[in-house]
């Protein structure tokens, strides 16, 4: 009688939906790993040796630092932002921060698209102040890709460090300014530490959601944007080839795999040092 | 080291959130290398009033002078006092050499002469040993260690206290309150203290400061406040006690004659600062369980309604002048406790009881 | 002399980079409904009067609530077993529950079509198992849809519900049984009304992100499952309509936004009633 | 209502959790009507073992007894005992009647029957004006009694609390701990409680088991355990107390004679169940505080550390016999009191001294 017997009941009711669901989550992967072994390593050395891949690689890594980069500057600024104001603009800035995640990521990139193109609102704007007399092609090239994915990835990069900042105990900071530090020292040596495992947190998950993108680069890039999750896309429509297609995903989810793995972690070190 | 204390001495502090009159015109003196206390419930002010000496809440009006310097207008950071909170907030993130050493890097000291002057405040707290360990690997009372060390290294003006012993299980407490003692006694140092804890008060200050919604009502030493408190709510917050109500029928030999309900007189001491009430008037008395007496001929007869043995004293619950008394006392044993329903006569020393404002 | 005077100079060091942000966020937003106004009502009456928008309505509600409903069970099962399970079969169960949430969606959508096509694994294994002869059409229909639908909205069904369960207070079930409730009453007197406001909050979110769904309709569905955000696409991709595109855009946004103030309000409520 | 409180007889308990051994043999016998407290520390097995009595944990050995049937093997759905959780665990989305209503309900009760009993109980413990409220709009001592409504509405064999009063400051707690009693005298239901606060098992039980590391150490009155603990343990848990140790010379009229390191003799009673050392050997032996004594022609010479008033006593610091000695009194003034180095002399009644195990 280790166990309490009176608990086992519910438990079993689960078991059933439990299984269920576990098929629902491993049955495509399976599926996709079957697709992409049909011929060995064939499908494998296929996508592999063609130089799309390496091309949309080194894009992906690129693409998807800067992004990480300028959505953690600005997301620190933003997360200090919520936890310094007063609950009424708290409210307003979540709903700022909120809103490109609640719009459709098409509606938005649509948006964009219609702002930076030729004749669009921007262009508009520049030759009205002067500033250009021929439109600036701003569409189309890795500066509309980073804009739209910083816009994306915005509030994933915001809420760790939030969360990170509010665990910080108010009375920590009221001891290192009553110790003698000023606004900066207090940035600096106490403030920026104890938000690290956030900011590490953060720029993980950011990683994560741009190199996963696929929509930005298609619709704001140029051909020569393509990432990696393009790439699929490519196979099955232009190619018509599942099976390369898959062992391009299975490529895709193992390189990604460790990344998750340590943003799992950092997320969970964040709640033990707070 | 001998740190010396230096006075701190407010006028006047009035603080309001909103509508809300937090503090009101709360004044008083800690001398060099007191221990004095503001005790009061929650929402007594005296947390604001301590925060408001640290420089965390700005006053609407008064004077906060150190040594005769008003410093109301700095930051806290140019203050010169060493804080301890709640909880200790020592920094997570950095050793307790680190922790220690932290007041002088921001006082821009040498690196060798921080790593110098930090380490011989462990030395002094008797924590040499746990320079390199990180906050989180001490006991409680380590840590509370480090934060004195912590607020004393810079040689501040005073130490200000907020309830250190707060979230402590009542073993813990006493123990961290005799240590707090005896680092004072080492260094000499001015504290300010607050809590909400009677004992706590009792046990380790020179003089108490008795705060209730926002206003300090009683100072002074812990026997003044506890034997000869002024109003009913210093007379309740300081420990058990019962309040009778009769007609004030004059004073005889300084001390006050009062009439009950029954037609028996009784005599109580008028403490200084009480007003004396007119003849014939309502007039209310203290007296604690402790001093009220089983007499055998005792001015007042009653009923014994229940007897609980408590360890240190036993305690008897009398029904006598139309109401509930407690009484306490340390003659009992297991054989010669009174049954309920004994019928018992009691009194009490005239000086033992106290005529109370309001 | 009312606020502390120390607060201030970090938040005036967060002003320009709020409304930068600020504008990032609005300015999209300003351009479509610009664009979208250029004919006044023009381009709404444009939108409305055709029948491809009411098609496309009711088919994103019938669709989203049917995905909700099947998500809300299988995500209250789901959140029941991660409660009540111990620490390792619950990391093993958040690692297949979030596996969705990070593969890339069109991965995942491509992998279900694969092996839901005419060849595919699951005809396959029909055929072997003898229970048909001829391949059973599975891919580009509404089954397909939901299928794929529930699989990636299922995670966000399932962490309101679990929030809610982990709010409850062992002792209050304990109380329960004390008192003479066996499995089942506990269930249905305690459990259930404890957790209804993580299940409202679950039920608005999983429609939410349903009914912006735009993948998975294109690649699994038929075109008669096009939705509403597939509209946005198809006005600006075969008809090169931008101007209607945005008018669209608006009539989404307003349409889903009081869903979304609710949701906001559900998943507040959640807190204050732990 | 007069619920009849029946017997809980528990035998040879044991409860292992991996290699940690959480409660060991450990067996009582509450009788019908009495009010027997688990007092302990952290980590003790006190609550464990409530919990084995409500049916929460399975006993890997033991039996429980209700009036002589053994329930261990049933679910505590089965079991017939009300149990009031710290923080009471009041069902948050019904009403106060609802809450009380629920056992009724569950025992398929007709509604107008469950509503009948619940508002009669509700009058019991003065709440009928709150039938309709919302838990979470009553005070704390509103919900102690809601609580407790709840789990007497059903005719329970007995109630078990688990630190009902855990979380609450002193004076909540001292008014909720006479309203626990005032509600069991009138009821006459056999109470269970576990708590780790030795005043509250002093003043509201018949009986006290104090449990350490998973065994039961003592049980008896709370006389008993406090003025004749068996065990160092005991002895320190229930208040503080000098420990003091030297050689067994002998028994003299029944009384334990000890020669101390300066060569002074002392006396100490000897409790029941407390093993006799070897002649020689070594001695422990407890005073408390308030019966060691200052006397003129005191046996033992100390001279003064300090002296703190404290309210009801006043606490003295004496080093005697090469340590220092905590000594409390009643019998102090402000003019009175003896100051630091002042040397004086004590001792204590041979009967005030207690013989410890180990």
């Amino acid at each position: 009688m280790a166990a309490t017997p009176h608990r086992l009941p519910l438990l079993w009711l689960l078991l059933p939906a439990g299984l269920l669901y576990g098929g629902l989550a491993l049955y495509p992967l399976a599926g996709m790993l079957q697709m992409s072994l049909t011929e060995g390593w064939g499908h494998y050395a296929e996508v592999t040796q063609g130089r799309l891949l390496w091309r949309a690689a080194t894009n992906t890594v690129a693409i998807s630092l800067t992004t990480t980069a300028i959505a953690l500057l600005l997301g620190y600024v933003l997360a200090a932002g919520l936890w310094r104001c007063g609950p009424a603009t708290r409210a307003l800035l979540l709903a700022f921060i909120m809103l490109p995640f609640w719009t459709a990521v098409l509606v938005k990139n649509f948006a964009w698209a219609a702002l930076l193109q030729d004749n669009g609102v921007v262009n508009g704007l520049l030759q009205w102040a002067g500033l250009t007399t021929a439109p600036v092609t701003l569409l189309h090239n890795r500066l509309a890709v980073i804009i739209g994915m910083v816009h994306y990835v915005l509030p994933y990069a915001v809420f760790p460090i939030y969360t990170a900042m509010r665990g910080i105990d108010l009375r920590v900071e009221r001891a290192a300014r009553s110790l003698g530090a000023g606004t900066l020292a207090l940035f600096w040596t106490v403030l920026l530490p104890l938000t690290m495992p956030g900011v590490l947190s953060a720029g993980l998950l950011a990683f994560i959601v741009s190199a996963g993108f696929y929509v930005t680069p298609v619709v704001l890039g140029s051909p020569s944007d393509m990432m990696v999750s393009n790439l699929v896309s490519y196979y099955v429509h232009e190619l018509v080839d599942f099976n390369a297609a898959a062992a391009l995903a299975m490529l895709i989810l193992a390189a990604i795999t460790p990344v998750i793995v340590l943003q799992q972690f950092a997320s969970r070190g964040q709640h033990g040092g707070g | 080291m001998t740190v010396s204390g230096r006075s701190v001495e407010v006028r006047g502090l009035h603080k309001n959130y909103g509508p809300h009159l937090a503090v009101r015109d709360v004044s008083f003196h800690l001398q060099p290398g007191e221990f004095l206390t503001l005790l009061g419930p929650s929402g007594s002010g005296k947390t604001t009033t301590l925060m408001m000496v640290a420089g965390f809440e700005a006053p609407d009006r008064g004077e906060i002078l150190v040594a005769g310097q008003d410093v109301a207008g700095l930051p806290p950071e140019r203050r010169n006092f060493g804080v301890v909170f709640q909880g200790y907030a020592l920094f997570p993130h950095m050793s307790v050499l680190e922790n220690v050493a932290f007041p002088l890097r921001m006082r821009g000291l040498p690196g060798a002469e921080q790593r110098r002057r930090a380490g011989e405040m462990l030395e002094k707290v008797g924590l040499s040993a746990f320079a390199g360990r990180q906050p989180r690997q001490l006991s409680g009372g380590q840590q509370q260690r480090v934060a004195l060390a912590r607020a004393l290294v810079f040689e501040p003006d005073a130490l200000l206290l907020d309830e250190p012993l707060g979230a402590l299980d009542r073993k813990l407490r006493e123990s961290l309150q005799q240590e707090i003692k005896a680092i004072q006694r080492r260094v000499g140092i001015s504290i300010l203290f607050v809590t909400h804890d009677q004992d706590e008060a009792m046990g380790m200050s020179d003089r108490i400061a008795v705060m209730a919604e926002g206003r300090l009502v009683q100072l002074g030493s812990p026997a003044e406040v506890y034997l000869h408190p002024r109003t009913p709510f210093v007379a309740g917050f300081l420990g058990e006690t019962n309040f009778l109500t009769g007609s004030f029928c004059g004073v005889a030999d300084g001390l006050a004659v009062l009439r009950f309900a029954d037609g028996s007189l009784g005599r109580a001491r008028l403490p200084d600062g009480v007003a004396v009430p007119e003849q014939g008037g309502k007039a209310l008395l203290s007296v604690r369980p402790e001093r009220l007496r089983l007499l055998p001929d005792g001015p007042v007869a009653g009923v014994v309604e229940s007897c609980t043995f408590l360890g240190r004293h036993a305690r008897y619950v009398v029904q006598a002048l139309g109401q509930s008394l407690a009484l306490s006392t340390t003659e009992w044993s297991p054989g010669a406790a009174l049954p309920a329903g004994a019928a018992v006569r009691l009194g009490w020393a005239a000086e033992d009881a106290q005529l109370l404002d309001g």
